[in-house]
């Protein structure tokens, strides 16, 4: 779509120049000469007088965390997401690339994933607990074995709670199917440009999907719930399935108190995950989970809810010093609470934390909700 | 020929419209919802661009409007039904009972020095507090207290009647009872005015989390001479301080007197009441440090568009809010001269007469900057005070910039009763709820014989709500004489 | 004279904008110390009701037959306290008021101790004033139920039509050959979209058939002589001149936009002005696809600095009307910030913003630069200066007083500021009225106004004129001057001197003052070398006391 | 004589000047202290009697403000007005005391901040005169 | 009306400066009408003669006062006496005929004019007025369409005009005009050009002091 359609859908031309998006953007805090707004208006006008090219190899557009604050908090409703995404599209057909962290590994996992290689992604869940070849839920586990791998060392076990995700599915009596050919959902191509490897993922997934009968799809991590919820229909027509979160059916069991959680002494926060607060609108399911641990406390960070901050990283992408900064600010600001630890319900939060607090002693510990929720399960 | 009309609402432009209409002869009734006629304006100190102090100007016209001999003023009363058609409505009016009657009050103040109950005052919007009995604000009109009767101990089944008793006019009432009548006029204008628009939704403002956030018509009240503090400019959070320390002099006090009547009796419960003096007397110092060490209000940010030119909250602008900050920018530099204001803007609307020369003067001797970029979030800094997030537009900087004060200016909102008024009258309001007219009949709404003038038809300054007013009357005598 | 003079002075601390710089105690001690005076009263608010109160309470008390306050100006105030004085029974003009605000505790804030004795010397002087005054009683005269309104434009025609409609006779004057005013060379009018003809069109028909408004085109007011109530005027049409009489007057006569003579190399073709754009859209071909608009061209700038109010409207509403015309018009505006007040002009705003038409923000330091065929300007998103292609430039430019306004100003006598646009009697409170009662303004002689505001100023107008109108006589207070004749030696000084021509030698040979004509300017009374002619509202003795009270020695 | 604070009287008409005097005030234009000002409807008011009665109460200089020429609420008012202040001078030329003590200035309503700069240049300009040579006793 | 300016204050100051109590005697007769002497005129100059004394240290006590006819004796006897010994000398703002009353009166009282008195003369508008009549006790102004040829005429020719005058001014001065040839025109427009042809005049110039009696109105004195 080229950069006039893209304003017109996008409303940019409502910009008023008026700031509060750079003012807001935890970037533009850390990184001198980032300005949203600037780079926008930059993009309008350059399009408007036929000098796209000129601008489409700058580099501005991947510092950007895509992280929807500035969406959120826009005078004029400006879709500044859609807008960088677009811009995005343009710029990597344009060969500009972003540039990728840990040497662009995760990003050959996901185009390998793409040439038919056999893959061996169930395995942990026939040990962890039972799965079936075909029914009505699917579980979409997603990158998190990759993750696993390739973060050992840094003290976090995403398979660990993806087991946990599956032994609490299996006690509210689900079996979800589990499959081998599913692939990468695709969320790190779509925000960096890549929209046709994504296209193939997706309607690959579906596909699969389909063919395995299921009508819903459990999914553990934000950015596959968000991007299957709604950038998958933009480019699958007739899916016929809907994304349903864990924390959802877990917050549906709550209410009906079909399980009873053993009391954990411990004081936590709680920190929102932009793809699953801010983006996909869910607040409230993960803080009626921890409530619901008797004896836990839990206290809200200073900025919380839809006025979170990113945890600094986004596809895989631009690690630098600044996200580095943007992320001990974050834990920071989680120490200041008194909790001694922080939640987190995303894997990739729940690593780039990780890495952050293992170059800096801090007393913090972080933890995936879910397994905070398996341990006051007993699981 | 029905010479009768109705104002509803008693701020400037209501004033105004009552005072041309009895001036030409027709006989005005004026129905304020309020204990008394005034508005907005009242609550302001000052006014731009002639820095006029706003209730010196106003209030010679509150005289006009009580004295005139065709004008009836119905204050503490609101509009309960409407019927009829041009040059014949019948209205029915509700006055609440002011349980004091309003031929014998003097308005001395006796009764509100010995009345109890202190509730937070709205005239200063809440920022200090009135008794149960009490006056609307110092100038107001009609010149009369009256009983609150949600704060009052008597309407809550405790007896009292202190103010009764203190009262040389014998003007309290307790039995009085509310009364409801009928009018029956010619032409109605509505001039209901606008609200303040309640920042306390927008979360990265954090008003009402952070004290030292206001709104503009509080930094109004702090400036004016009646207001919370008598003029003298202090911060909320200092205010808060003070107050604490002078409520635990006064529970010290307290516990003193217990002590020495329990150890006069010579019973053991004394050590409880002698430990919590104790605990008090340790606090009290580190309080007084506290308090000791505010120092004087030096920097003041002004926030503009809060709530206004924003799609989430109010896509209008609000026609007056530049030009109110830059008056209480100028204005507060009186109170302090080492003070020094900053006022984040998009587009600096300046646009009536006097109003950009007005401007220059308040950068050029009052030391005025002015920066191009709206606040994105308001934060604590390190040092406790108020930070502000945002980028300057001109030199692209994002900082963050502490202050001693943030004065918000926020929107202009249609007034809380425009709905149900629009409904039992009938006419139409627009998309955002004011009152919907034809630029070509400004003053005309959509229903016959109905007038409009004031922010009730959309935000506007002092000006052209008076000269509103004034066209509003004309259009009502007009439509009564036609018939 | 009275018994004994018994004088109260009430000083007002005025919350804190007199006593937070004089000493009030102070004062009232010094005041008790001057003669005549029996009881000196300080108040928080004495414009106040119960500042007021206090007062008519202190008159009866003390029974005092002189009141003097020493608060603000008496400009605003002095009406509150001699109503007051007259609810007390005594004579309203038995009253000085003595200004420390204004002319004190406002201006000598940093000399604390030279205020306190300006105040001190202020009070003495007042209190000295007091003794000599005397009382007034109020005239009546007869009230021409007829107006005359200057200028046909919007304005004019509005106001005309609704005093007609109130039943009053109305002359109305246009200089032009046919009325309408700025209107006449506009396309459409924002936001009602209606075409400007139709809106004037519609306003002539109503005014041709009405009967009560006489109506003269290239018409040239010649002399209004008279007061309130009782206007001579005098005007021309065509080669005729006409006298009248008329009770109001309402001066409506507009404004022009200013001809930007060699500002960004306007040549009135490529670079032309937003009026000229109205008549291209008028025929409907624009021939152009990229235009630039320049806003505030001449305006907001040292030699001119005001803002003209409607012209980023019109920019903004000829932007949209380019659009319709020219789907694929690549438009951009260069500002410097955008006067879209309230509802409306935001929305038109907006729906600019979504037509696709581009706002650049520019500095007055760094403005555009006109060239042919393009325009160049700093963009701060781009970080330096781009050009913009141009083959339409058009400036906005503000609305300028006529020419003619300083002639109009002194036929009616009544003010205009520096940039010649007539000054009003308050500019919050009474921005429709005139200082001179009876003479009342609106519309872009006021100052720049859309049209929907010249409307409703045109209405506001026509209602404060129909207050002197509605009634049969206006009051006239007694400050008038009064011939002594028996000092009188008939010199006829009084007689030349007079700019009303209003003394005048009866039968008895001496010189007499009609009440109801006169004034009260006092220039004859300073004339006259018989001193044969009082002025009891400001008498020589009067001035004489504050001579003597100005030097304590 | 530095410490010498002059008196300074000042003739002011309702529509004008006393007008712009307010408008100082309200736009808290600071001036120093000097002038006392005796209000008149019309600088026309005012005759050479009252301004030599000034000086000879005590004022060490006086001034006449009225409104901007031509715009004179009374239309000739303040001609008169100059025209005596003119005579005033002369008159104290004859009897050599400084003409300059007494001066006629025209502002309008609108200029606030020129009533608060000559009430500035009159007490210079006094100051600098000195005492009115009349100080010592007052007779009357 | 004989009209009369203020002498120079520096003559005024001399003549009464070893006085202390001076009496300032206006006159609302002519000199009021021509703003020279009135009551005004007087408080004018005696608050000059107090700044003066005041200025010079010196004591000084003035009075006012003004008659109403200073050339009529029982408008000024009866103020006179009424005002005996409050003053050393009387400070006249009357024309020469008051002065002379006053001093003819209390011959041993020190009497001073404050004022020059010019002429007998006409107003042309407020505050310029043009001398009149001569007073030559001969009057001809019917035969010369009532232009005087004495006061008008710079050279005061009886018999026509001096041939001098060009453009219609007299060759004395420029804003003159020719006296004779006014009379011209006047005579023409009533076409009474004949008097021009009468034989020449002369005037019978009377002798100083002239004096009237109107033997119709004397009073008889008391026997």
């Amino acid at each position: 779509m080229s950069i006039q359609d893209l304003i017109e859908k996008t409303k940019v031309s409502f910009c008023q120049d008026c700031g509060v998006c750079t003012g807001s953007c935890p970037v533009s805090r850390v990184l001198p000469g980032f300005s949203p707004q600037q780079m926008v208006a930059k993009y309008v006008l350059s399009s408007d007088l036929g000098m796209e090219d000129e601008v489409l190899g700058e580099q501005d557009v991947w510092s950007c965390l895509t992280c929807a604050l500035c969406l959120q908090r826009c005078p004029s409703k400006v879709e500044y997401l859609e807008f960088v995404r677009g811009v995005r599209e343009e710029a990597f057909r344009a060969g500009n690339k972003i540039t990728h962290a840990h040497d662009g590994i995760l990003q050959t996992i996901t185009q390998m994933q793409t040439s038919g290689l056999p893959q061996n992604r169930t395995a942990w869940a026939r040990e962890a607990g039972t799965i079936k070849e075909e029914g009505e839920y699917y579980l979409f586990v997603g990158c998190v074995p990759y993750f696993d791998v390739l973060f050992k060392d840094m003290g976090v076990s995403p398979l660990g709670s993806a087991s946990d995700m599956l032994k609490i599915l299996n006690k509210f009596g689900i079996e979800p199917v589990v499959s081998d050919e599913e692939r990468c959902c695709g969320h790190d191509m779509l925000w960096s440009g890549n929209v046709d490897l994504f296209k193939e993922l997706a309607l690959h997934n579906v596909e699969l999907i389909k063919r395995l009968g299921c009508k819903k799809v459990i999914f553990g991590c934000p950015e596959g719930y968000l991007t299957f919820k709604e950038y998958y229909p933009l480019y699958c027509t007739d899916m016929g399935l809907d994304a349903v979160h864990f924390y959802d059916l877990v917050y549906d069991q709550i209410q009906e108190g079909t399980f009873q959680l053993s009391p954990l002494e411990q004081k936590v926060t709680y920190h929102d995950p932009c793809r699953l607060g801010r983006m996909a609108g869910m607040y409230d399911s993960p803080r009626e989970i921890i409530a619901s641990i008797p004896g836990i406390k839990f206290v809200e960070m200073e900025r919380n809810r839809e006025e979170a901050v990113c945890c600094g990283i986004s596809c895989w992408a631009n690690c630098s010093s600044y996200s580095k900064q943007i992320q001990m600010d974050r834990i920071k600001e989680a120490e200041a609470t008194g909790a001694d630890t922080l939640i987190t319900a995303c894997p990739k939060c729940n690593i780039h934390f990780s890495c952050a607090l293992s170059s800096a002693e801090m007393g913090l510990e972080v933890k995936d909700l879910t397994q905070l929720m398996a341990s006051a399960m007993g699981i | 020929m029905n010479k009768e009309v109705l104002v509803i609402g008693g701020g400037i432009a209501g004033i105004q419209a009552c005072l041309d209409l009895a001036d030409q002869g027709m006989t005005v009734y004026l129905v304020e919802r309020l204990p008394s006629i005034g508005g907005k304006m009242a609550q302001l100190d000052k006014t731009f661009p002639t820095n006029d102090c706003s209730i010196c100007i106003m209030g010679p016209k509150l005289f006009e409007v009580e004295r005139h001999p065709n004008t009836q003023l119905l204050t503490y009363t609101e509009v309960e039904e409407v019927s009829g058609e041009a040059g014949n409505f019948t209205v029915k009016v509700r006055k609440k009972p002011r349980y004091v009657e309003e031929d014998k009050c003097t308005a001395c103040g006796l009764c509100a020095d010995k009345c109890p109950v202190a509730v937070p005052d709205q005239f200063n919007m809440g920022m200090s507090t009135r008794k149960a009995i009490y006056k609307y604000f110092p100038q107001g009109i009609p010149s009369v207290y009256t009983i609150d009767d949600s704060a009052c101990r008597i309407f809550k089944g405790k007896k009292c009647n202190i103010c009764a008793k203190i009262c040389e006019a014998k003007a309290v009432n307790y039995e009085q009872k509310e009364t409801v009548f009928e009018l029956n006029v010619g032409a109605i204008i509505v001039a209901t005015g606008f609200e303040v628009f309640d920042p306390s939704d927008i979360k990265p403002y954090g008003y009402r989390t952070i004290p030292d956030v206001i709104t503009a018509m509080e930094f109004e009240r702090l400036l004016n001479a009646s207001g919370p503090t008598g003029g003298h400019l202090e911060r909320p959070s200092s205010l808060k301080i003070k107050a604490e320390i002078r409520q635990l002099e006064k529970q010290i006090k307290k516990a003193k007197t217990r002590l020495k009547s329990l150890e006069k009796k010579s019973e053991e419960s004394g050590d409880e009441t002698r430990k919590a003096l104790e605990e008090m007397n340790e606090r009290l110092p580190v309080l007084q440090a506290k308090g000791a060490s505010l120092e004087e209000l030096r920097d003041i940010a002004f926030v503009q568009c809060v709530g206004s030119r924003d799609l989430r909250y109010n896509a209008h602008c609000c026609s007056y809010g530049c030009m109110h900050s830059v008056k209480e920018a100028v204005v507060a530099t009186e109170h302090g001269s080492e003070l020094q204001s900053t006022i984040f803007l998009t587009d600096m609307r300046a646009y009536g007469k006097g109003f950009h020369q007005y401007c220059l003067r308040g950068a050029s001797e009052y030391g005025i900057q002015f920066v191009r970029g709206r606040v994105a979030e308001i934060g604590v800094g390190d040092d406790g005070r108020p930070a502000v997030w945002c980028e300057d537009m001109d030199t692209r900087k994002v900082e963050e910039r502490p202050f001693d004060l943030v004065v918000l200016a926020t929107a202009c909102v249609p007034s809380k009763g425009i709905e149900n008024l629009s409904s039992m009258i009938g006419f139409d309001l627009d998309e955002n709820g004011f009152v919907k007219t034809d630029p070509n009949k400004p003053a005309n709404t959509s229903v016959k014989g109905i007038f409009v003038c004031g922010c009730a038809e959309g935000p506007m300054d002092i000006p052209s709500s008076v000269s509103m007013a004034s066209a509003a009357a004309s259009m009502a005598v007009q439509t009564v004489k036609a018939l | 004279m009275e018994t004994e003079l018994r004088t109260g002075v009430f000083i007002c601390h005025c919350g804190i904008n007199i006593s937070g710089v004089l000493d009030i105690e102070d004062l009232c001690e010094y005041a008790r110390t001057l003669p005549g005076v029996v009881t000196v009263q300080a108040n928080l608010f004495t414009c106040a009701e119960t500042g007021t109160s206090e007062i008519k309470a202190a008159v009866k008390e003390h029974d005092l037959n002189r009141v003097v306050v020493a608060a603000c100006t008496p400009r605003t105030h002095e009406p509150i306290f001699r109503a007051s004085c007259q609810e007390a029974g005594i004579n309203p003009y038995f009253f000085e008021m003595v200004n420390i605000r204004e002319h004190c505790s406002w201006v000598h804030r940093h000399d604390k101790e030279g205020a306190q004795a300006k105040a001190r010397d202020l009070i003495r002087m007042g209190v000295a004033k007091a003794l000599f005054l005397e009382p007034l009683e109020t005239f009546r005269s007869k009230v021409e139920p007829k107006a005359l309104v200057i200028g046909a434009g919007i304005a004019g025609m509005t106001s005309a039509l609704a005093i007609a409609n109130q039943g009053f006779e109305v002359i109305l004057l246009e200089k032009e050959v046919e009325m309408g005013g700025l209107l006449r060379h506009l396309h459409k009018v924002a936001p009602s979209d209606m075409t400007a003809a139709e809106l004037i069109g519609e306003k002539i028909a109503a005014i041709e058939k009405d009967k009560r408004i006489q109506c003269f085109t290239s018409a040239a007011l010649e002399e209004v002589t008279g007061y309130v109530g009782n206007y001579a005027v005098r005007f021309s049409c065509g080669d005729e001149s006409y006298s009248d009489k008329v009770g109001v007057i309402i001066v409506a006569t507009g404004g022009a936009s200013l001809k930007p003579v060699d500002l960004y190399n306007y040549d009135g073709e490529h670079v032309i002005t937003q009026s000229e754009l109205e008549i291209k859209l008028k025929d409907g071909n624009i021939g152009a696809k990229s235009i630039v608009m320049v806003q505030c061209v001449g305006a907001r700038i040292p030699e001119r600095n005001y803002c003209s109010r409607i012209c980023c409207m019109v920019g903004i509403k000829n932007s949209l009307h380019i659009k319709e015309i020219v789907k694929d018009a690549k438009i951009f505006v260069l500002f410097r910030d955008i006067q879209a007040y309230g509802v409306e002009n935001e929305a038109l705003f907006f729906k600019a913003k979504e037509a696709g038409v581009r706002f650049i923000r520019y500095s007055l330091e760094s403005p555009p630069v006109v060239e042919d065929g393009k325009v160049k300007i700093y963009h701060a998103g781009m970080g330096k200066e781009i050009s913009l292609p141009a083959d339409l430039v058009v400036l906005s430019t503000p609305i300028v007083a006529h020419d003619d306004a300083e002639s109009i100003s002194r036929i009616l006598k009544v003010p205009i500021d520096e940039h010649k646009f007539f000054l009003e009697a308050h500019a919050k409170l009474s921005p429709l009225d005139f200082a001179t009662s009876g003479i009342y303004l609106c519309g872009n002689a006021h100052y720049p106004a859309t049209v929907r505001e010249a409307t409703y100023q045109a209405l506001g107008a026509a209602s404060r004129a129909s207050i002197v109108l509605s009634h049969d006589t206006v009051e006239r207070v007694g400050t008038v001057a009064a011939v002594k004749e028996e000092l009188c030696s008939s010199c006829f000084a009084c007689v030349k001197v007079c700019p009303y021509q209003v003394p005048h030698m009866n039968e008895r040979g001496k010189a007499e003052i009609e009440p109801m004509q006169c004034q009260g300017c006092g220039i004859c009374v300073a004339e006259c070398p018989a001193e044969a002619i009082k002025f009891a509202y400001v008498s020589d003795e009067q001035i004489t006391a504050a001579c003597e009270a100005l030097y304590a020695a | 004589m530095n410490n010498f604070e002059p008196l300074i009287a000042v003739f002011s008409c309702h529509y004008c000047s006393y007008a712009a005097a307010d408008l100082a005030g309200s736009s808290r234009i600071q001036y120093p202290p000097n002038t006392r000002i005796i209000k008149v409807p019309c600088t026309g008011r005012i005759s050479v009697n009252h301004i030599l009665r000034a000086l000879e109460c005590g004022a060490d200089g006086v001034y006449v403000a009225g409104c901007l020429e031509g715009t004179c609420h009374f239309v000739s008012g303040n001609f008169k007005a100059k025209q005596r202040v003119q005579s005033a001078k002369s008159l104290l030329g004859e009897i050599n005391i400084e003409p300059e003590r007494v001066q006629m200035y025209f502002m309008s309503a609108a200029e606030g901040s020129k009533f608060a700069n000559v009430a500035k240049e009159m007490t210079e300009t006094i100051k600098e005169l000195g005492p009115s040579p009349l100080k010592g006793t007052n007779t009357q | 009306m004989i009209v009369a300016e203020r002498k120079p204050m520096e003559e005024i100051l001399a003549e009464i400066e070893d006085f202390q109590k001076i009496l300032v005697l206006g006159c609302k007769g002519c000199t009021t009408v021509c703003c020279s002497g009135g009551p005004k005129e007087v408080e004018t100059l005696s608050t000059l003669i107090r700044m003066d004394r005041k200025q010079k240290g010196k004591e000084v006590e003035t009075l006012e006062a003004s008659t109403e006819l200073q050339c009529e004796p029982e408008s000024v006897k009866p103020m006179l006496e009424n005002l005996a010994n409050q003053y050393d000398v009387v400070l006249s703002m009357a024309c020469g005929a008051g002065v002379q009353t006053v001093a003819k009166l209390f011959p041993d009282q020190r009497v001073f004019p404050a004022l020059n008195t010019n002429f007998t003369g006409m107003a042309e508008e407020h505050g310029v007025w043009t001398e009149a009549c001569l007073a030559c006790g001969d009057c001809i102004l019917g035969k010369t369409a009532g232009i005087c040829p004495v006061t008008r005429c710079a050279k005061g020719l009886l018999n026509g005009a001096c041939g001098g005058a060009s453009e219609g001014k007299c060759e004395v001065s420029k804003d003159r005009p020719c006296a004779w040839q006014e009379i011209y025109h006047g005579l023409k427009r009533l076409n009474l050009l004949h008097y021009l042809k009468e034989k020449p005049q002369v005037k019978a110039w009377p002798i100083h002091p002239g004096k009237v009696v109107r033997e119709d109105l004397r009073q008889e004195k008391a026997t």
